[in-house]
């Protein structure tokens, strides 16, 4: 039971590392490398909030959250455009999309570096034990999984029940499609890229209550979200959720009852066997 | 308190940026250094090795300058980013050594990185102080590179610290026997789980729990689970700054009551103290200082008010002595002659934060190994060599429920 | 209402369509014969904006310039298409892409209104309406297709090649609704290569061949037009049914 | 008559839910021109990938000589004898042309190399009629000049059988009487050819037996004339004459 | 078979070219020979990865993998064997990696290719971090040489002038052949009878050797081996940007971007060593932006004056045959 609950922590705050991710890459098809600084610049905007103004993370989410939904989209209006425009296909926009956010990914994290330097941060937030079942848990963490799991139910709905979120996921499905339902595919990709940093973002504020971070590891959380995504399927949320679950139980499985320092490598065995055996992700069809 | 620290941090970002390049007085000492500022070492260096650097550069120029023979000459630092790398670090040397043509140099972070660079440095004859790495088989090294010095001194010793802390603690009929040891999975827990298990055995302790986990890892809730299981006396972790946090937070929340609560690498920053609050009372860490020695609060008051970071409770000072020694070696060689100046480290005793150093065969044998946080402060209870200032360890109390 | 004059198509060094000029009016069918490869499909494609055009190119609708719009917009224009393969989205239910259907500006209004309509049209779609659009029949997903573009509240709906894939008497069917839809005063534009079944729904007609217009006349007369069996089978086939 | 050149024996291919291919079965003699024909989507190019190895059928067998091939993978039916061209033109654009037919003659069922496949790769192109133009990049080919070096890539190969996917499509009328001729000199020299086609003059003056298809089934295979004379050919590709 | 006289004289120059950069050593012992230690190091890598990653069109992240595969193969017999048996050792090693990796991703195409590439370096430190701790006991290793620096910069020398004319054998070869076409189109390929699968095996164990015996040579360098530098991420990156900058569609492009792309980041590091982050971030979008066809191909298209219709990596990785 302890390990189920702890599996599932985990699969909660893979969750939210994911999610934001898989809107970039599946709608937007921007493969963004540069996805775990801005988790990183999150951490440190929501613990300069708390420890500076005295502002709880919690709160802080409501400013982070809209201020990364803004800042991607200019990114996407300014940096991404061009790519998607001068692309011929979604395999050239994939190679220069991944070699922009690399670069901006090396400026994120160089401007975090003049701005914070490079060593480990923290804070306490609601590091107090929380009992589940007579096992404790970090609130924090758990605050976290809820928040998680309130974002993709949330995003949940805005997919599956409104039109614009139905519009969203049109475009994802089949981009010349959309444009026949007088979908406005660049601005429906924009708002679909923004909003996937803003989730990102929010999901950096969350961390950040329990997580020890510096400048220099964006790139775990990066490749963290990649197996995830590609594991779900790219773009579907469902899979990019049950992916993180199912993540955070083996890695909890394997360290309780294998060896701990097994983790990564079960981590990386997952993700392999499941390209090799459906490549289209966990609820993906495969292409007729 | 953190607001007003990292505040001055912000600020002293800013001031780091402006004084770069402000003309020095004529005919400065150039300091070369290589280390990392990006990648997985940056967090390592940022804390402890480039603060120091900032922090000892200001005071020997604000003192008029580094005294060579009867000459005060300002010093200037060449500084570059290894990017964590080693071809980098190795290119940035021949660079300092070749290009820059500085004076003196001072070697990277890591032991990883000092030995990538040790056989250039050598080449060039440049004195290698090393504060930040270490191994067992210096003497290997230092028949190699008679350059070097390590003033973290033996692997053996730093992990054999928290052995005898046990031991005595045992012996004094305060704990039992059982004991459960965790370690990071690279290079630094490997080589301390290396020799401190079987000192563990050795000292007839039961090991009833042992398990690694992988670097970076900060989800460590199944490994406090499972050592809680094991029920044991004394909890140790060769544990690396991120998972020393989450060790504890997770002990913490998991009521995991030791007698004796170990980490390594993390348990020595202040942030740590800061953090865990009266939590951190009893927690034993790796490394320790003599707090209690004036030199040493002096050293962490200045620390603050020149990097806006606090010095921690073990690297820093030991980083900052490694330049106290270039500096007196320089000035009492009274000139900037490399081979006279590895062979006056070599011999001769340096008064630093630390204490007074002095190397046998290029190793310093006098290093505090186990400390233990009591009020936000750390107090050195075991040392190798014959340290001074020593306290008796004491039991970890419960976790404070909060 | 959409009269497109003087269109030309290319891709690379290949001329897909020249100097091609036609109109449809409200309340009308007009079919586009030719055999494949002729340039029917292009042809729908420039006027829903979703191939490029030609300079020279005009394409008015409904009195308005809309030449070089982008599909999106064309669509608020009142163009609707609905492509070969029939582009719906497989992984969305019916009620989905209906919605989308209705994405357009001009269609949120009646919304409503034109999905009663759909369904009146399409009852399977009403009893479908939960059901992934990509494991429907060959026919229902054609349904799916044209409601989907209905709801868009088009004046103009294209359709290219609708009864490709489906039996004869689903295409029949298919074609009944097609007459019903224009009798409530949408003017339908479709490229078919069932010619005798769509001329005699259709009120007119335009041969295609190479890129050009080689015909233009009302549906019963192209149905007797021995330009369109050669169209398909060849000078010779249509001499010897003469 | 003997083994045929290619049976096809109760082919079947289904997507999914759909059948492409619905238990299709002929032969084809040596040295025949076979015309594949049928409307749009009736399975014909279908046909043609499976013979070819670029799908495998779901049941049912294709022989070569009486060696069974179906579903074998597509590089190794083309060296056993079967080459192709294709529906859109698939030429190696970076590639010169002499280059693009070596690439037929090197890998294929020949398996030349060096100065003798460059031979025959001039040889052919100069069939084609693109002598004095074997350095020219292909993608600065015309569409038609685009199509003889495909043929000639496919002819390289020396295959048993040629497929060739509305290899006339395109083309206008002076080039269709160009390329007809083409395809009548190749099948004179004894080549078996199976064309998928709709320019169905070319079929009538080409092909003397001809095999229809609709809606994945074979409907109709005899004497081209004939066959197109058919009322349910007729009714496959303009639709219903009566309302009955 | 006949070699054309252009090509003759360009091996002629590579091979002269080759033997004026072995004296480099006797005229500077520092810090222009350290950067030349960079340069060549991945002028091999670079020239070995698009030797693989340019015909295929499938953007290889496993050079970290093999170059961390060919560094332990010294760090582990380096006590046992002389030097040369271990780049043996590593050509081997780094092959039978490839070999197994080819296998396994046959099917795969585009991004999940990259992923998956990405995914193998950092699942092999894992592992091999795992086997030390629980059968090495340590994880660092020391390769303790008495290898210069001018030695490893002749073995680069030798490595890199071995890839080129490896890379040159194969473009005169059916497989070269056989490459062109893939990359052309890959269905054709297989429709005249090229098994594109043993093409693509071959080939990535060839480049994945190759890499592997660069990070042999390199091992001596670092003196102490750990996983994370051995099968540093960074390490692939680097590698495909490189090569991406200086084009993948001639033998010689990745050299031309490796040399430009080495010093100016020398530069940026030796003079900007606080905002290196920042200045290489943004001088990588102006690369992504201003060369989208990397340098070589735009020195084409300016030779040319029309833009070649198959640019761009992974451009016909799109789904095909059915």
């Amino acid at each position: 039971m302890l390990i189920l609950l702890t599996g599932l922590l985990l699969g909660g705050t893979y969750t939210l590392i994911a999610l934001g991710l898989t809107l970039q890459y599946g709608v937007a098809r921007i493969m963004n490398l540069a996805n775990g600084e801005t988790l990183v610049a999150a951490c440190f905007v929501t613990f300069w909030l708390y420890t500076g103004y005295g502002i709880n993370p919690l709160l802080g989410l409501l400013v982070i959250g809209p201020g990364a939904f803004v800042i991607n989209w200019l990114i996407y209006a300014w940096l991404m455009q061009p790519l998607v425009k001068r692309a011929r296909n979604r395999g050239m926009l994939e190679v220069d999309s991944i070699l922009a956010t690399f670069g901006l990914l090396f400026l994120f994290q160089g401007l975090m570096l003049q701005a914070f330097g490079g060593s480990y941060f923290n804070y306490e937030f609601l590091a107090r034990p929380f009992s589940i079942m007579g096992d404790s848990f970090g609130l924090n963490r758990v605050v976290a999984c809820v928040a998680a799991a309130v974002i993709a139910a949330a995003l949940y709905v805005f997919l599956y029940h409104t039109d614009r979120g139905t519009a969203v996921r049109a475009v994802a499905v089949d981009p010349r499609a959309a444009r026949l339902v007088a979908i406005d595919v660049r601005r429906t990709a924009a708002f679909a890229f923004a909003l996937g940093g803003a989730i990102t973002a929010c999901a950096g504020t969350l961390l950040s209550t329990f997580y020890t971070f510096n400048t220099s590891m964006g790139v775990l959380f990066t490749m963290k979200a990649l197996i995830i995504v590609i594991m779900g399927g790219v773009g579907d949320i469902r899979g990019a959720v049950l992916a993180a679950l199912v993540l955070g139980l083996t890695e909890t499985l394997v360290a309780s009852l294998l060896d701990p320092g097994l983790t990564l490598a079960a981590n990386y065995a997952l993700f392999i066997l499941v390209l090799l055996f459906r490549p289209q992700g966990i609820f993906g069809k495969r292409p007729a | 308190m953190l607001r007003r620290s990292f505040n001055v941090l912000m600020l002293s970002a800013a001031l780091a940026v402006g004084t770069i390049g402000a003309a020095m007085a004529q005919d400065p000492v150039r300091i070369g250094v290589s280390a990392s500022k990006t990648g997985p070492l940056a967090g390592g260096a940022s804390g402890v090795l480039w603060p120091n650097i900032k922090l000892w550069a200001e005071k020997v120029n604000k003192a008029g300058g580094l005294k060579v023979g009867d000459q005060m000459r300002p010093i200037e630092i060449v500084e570059y980013d290894d990017k964590s790398s080693p071809e980098e670090a190795v290119k940035n040397i021949q660079r300092l050594a070749t290009q820059d043509q500085v004076d003196l140099i001072i070697p990277p972070y890591s032991t990883g990185l000092n030995l990538a660079t040790a056989p250039l440095i050598a080449k060039y004859g440049y004195p290698q102080i090393v504060s930040t790495g270490n191994a067992n088989d210096l003497d290997q090294f230092v028949k190699r590179w008679p350059n070097t010095f390590w003033l973290l001194g033996p692997a053996q010793g730093i992990a054999d610290g928290i052995v005898g802390t046990l031991k005595d603690l045992r012996d004094a009929g305060k704990i039992g026997n059982r004991v459960a040891v965790v370690n990071v999975s690279d290079a630094f827990g490997l080589e301390m789980i290396k020799t401190g298990k079987p000192a563990l055995k050795q000292a007839g302790f039961d090991i009833v729990y042992e398990s690694s986990y992988p670097l970076g890892n900060q989800d460590v809730a199944p490994v406090i689970a499972s050592a809680k299981a094991a029920n044991p006396d004394a909890f140790v972790a060769y544990s690396y700054p991120p998972d020393s946090f989450a060790l504890t937070e997770q002990a913490q929340l998991q009521k995991f009551n030791v007698k004796a609560f170990f980490v390594s690498v993390g348990g020595n920053l202040d942030a740590y103290g800061k953090r865990l609050g009266a939590a951190a009372n009893g927690v034993l860490i790796m490394g320790g200082v003599n707090a209690s020695d004036p030199v040493f609060q002096a050293y962490r008051k200045e620390h603050l008010e020149v990097t806006g970071q606090e010095a921690d409770w073990w690297a820093s000072p030991v980083a900052y002595a490694s330049l106290e020694i270039l500096q007196q070696a320089v000035e009492h060689v009274g000139s900037l002659d490399k081979e006279a100046l590895n062979k006056e480290i070599q011999s001769g005793t340096f008064k630093t934060v630390i204490g007074d150093v002095h190397f046998d065969n290029n190793i310093n044998n006098n290093n505090w190994t186990v400390g233990q946080w009591s009020d936000g402060v750390v107090h050195g209870v075991r040392a190798t060599g014959n340290l001074q200032g020593a306290q008796q360890p004491v039991i970890k109390p419960v976790w404070p429920s909060n | 209402m959409l009269e497109v004059s003087n269109l030309g198509v290319r891709y690379g060094r290949h001329v897909a369509l020249e100097g091609v000029s036609a109109r449809v009016s409200k309340g009308e069918i007009c079919v586009i014969l030719g055999a494949n490869g002729a340039g029917k499909s292009s042809f729908l494609g420039a006027v829903a904006g979703l191939v490029g055009t030609e300079a020279g190119t005009r394409i008015v609708m409904n009195g308005k310039d809309v030449t070089k719009l982008d599909a999106h917009l064309m669509v608020e224009e009142g163009i609707a298409l609905v492509p070969e393969g029939r582009g719906i989205f497989g992984e969305l239910t019916v009620a989905e892409n209906l919605r989308l259907g209705s994405h357009a500006r001009r269609a949120k209004p009646d919304a409503g209104k034109m999905l009663d309509f759909v369904y009146g049209l399409f009852p399977r779609l009403a009893e479908r309406r939960r059901q992934l659009a990509q494991t429907m029949s060959g026919g229902e997903q054609q349904m799916v297709a044209i409601g989907r573009a209905l709801m868009s509240k088009p004046d103009i709906l294209m359709l290219d090649e609708p009864s490709l894939g489906l039996s004869p008497l689903l295409s029949k069917e298919l074609f009944k609704s097609l007459a019903t839809i224009a009798a409530e005063g949408f003017g339908i534009l479709l490229v078919e290569q069932n010619a005798r079944l769509s001329l005699k729904t259709a009120d007119r007609g335009y041969l295609i061949e190479t890129g050009r217009i080689v015909g233009e006349d009302t549906a019963p007369n192209l149905l007797k037009d021995p330009k369109v069996m050669s169209a398909y089978l060849g000078d010779a086939a249509a001499a010897a049914a003469h | 008559m003997s083994v045929p050149l290619l049976a096809i024996d109760r082919v079947r291919k289904a997507f999914g839910g759909l059948v492409a291919v619905n238990d299709v079965s002929f032969e084809v003699a040596q040295g025949e021109l076979l015309g594949l024909i049928g409307p749009n989507g009736s399975g014909k190019t279908t046909m043609l990938n499976l013979i070819s190895g670029a799908l495998s059928p779901t049941s049912g067998n294709i022989l070569l000589s009486g060696q069974p091939i179906a579903g074998l993978a597509a590089h190794k039916i083309a060296r056993i004898g079967v080459a192709r061209t294709f529906q859109l033109v698939r030429v190696l654009p970076s590639m010169s042309a002499v280059e693009n037919v070596v690439a037929g003659a090197v890998f294929g069922h020949n398996r030349l190399w060096g100065g003798e496949a460059l031979t025959l790769a001039r040889e052919l192109l100069a069939r084609v009629g693109l002598k004095g133009r074997e350095e020219i990049p292909v993608a600065a080919m015309t569409y038609i000049d685009q199509k003889r070096i495909e043929l000639a890539r496919a002819l390289a190969s020396n295959p048993h059988v040629l497929l060739l996917d509305e290899w006339l499509a395109g083309l206008n009328p002076s080039e269709l009487r160009i390329g007809m001729e083409l395809i009548r000199e190749i099948s004179a020299q004894g080549r078996t050819i199976i064309m998928v086609e709709h320019v169905m003059d070319a079929i009538r003056s080409l092909c003397q037996r001809c095999v229809v298809m609709n809606s994945g089934a074979k409907i109709a295979d005899g004497i081209s004339a004939s066959v197109l004379a058919d009322p349910e050919v007729v009714r496959a590709y303009l639709g219903d004459d009566d309302d009955a | 078979m006949n070699i054309p006289r252009n090509e003759l004289l360009a091996v002629g120059a590579g091979l002269a070219g080759a033997a004026v950069l072995a004296f480099l050593p006797l005229v500077t012992e520092g810090f222009w020979l350290s950067v030349s230690v960079n340069i060549m190091l991945y002028a091999a890598i670079c020239t070995a990865w698009a030797l693989f990653s340019g015909p295929t069109h499938l953007v290889s992240l496993a050079s970290a993998a093999f170059f961390g595969v060919g560094t332990y193969s010294v760090a582990i017999f380096i006590d046992v064997l002389p030097f040369p048996a271990l780049v043996l050792i590593a050509v081997a090693a780094g092959a039978l990696l490839a070999i197994l990796v080819g296998l396994a991703t046959l099917r795969l195409s585009g991004v999940y290719f990259v992923i998956f590439t990405l995914g193998l370096a950092e699942l092999m430190g894992q592992i091999v971090t795992w086997v030390q701790t629980n059968f090495g006991g340590t994880i660092g290793l020391y390769i303790f040489t008495d290898l210069t620096e001018a030695h490893l910069y002749w073995m680069l020398l030798a490595l890199t002038v071995i890839v080129f004319m490896t890379g040159w054998l194969i473009n005169r070869s059916r497989l070269g052949l056989a490459l062109r076409i893939i990359g052309n189109d890959e269905a054709v390929a297989r429709h005249v009878g090229v098994d594109t699968a043993r093409a693509r095996i071959i080939l990535f164990a060839v480049s994945g050797a190759f890499i592997a015996v660069a990070g042999a040579i390199m091992a001596p360098r670092y003196s102490y081996i750990t996983p994370d530098a051995a099968f540093n991420p960074m390490t692939s990156f680097l590698v495909v940007i490189m090569a991406l900058l200086g084009g993948t569609r001639r033998l010689w492009g990745p050299l031309v971007g490796v040399v430009p792309f080495t010093l100016v980041m020398d530069f940026i590091s030796g003079h900007f060593p606080n905002q290196t982050a920042v200045i290489v971030g943004i001088a990588f979008l102006a690369i992504v932006y201003v060369l989208p066809d990397g340098v070589t191909g735009q020195l084409e298209s300016l030779f040319r004056r029309r833009r070649p219709t198959d640019q761009g990596l992974l451009a016909t990785t799109v789904e095909e045959g059915r």
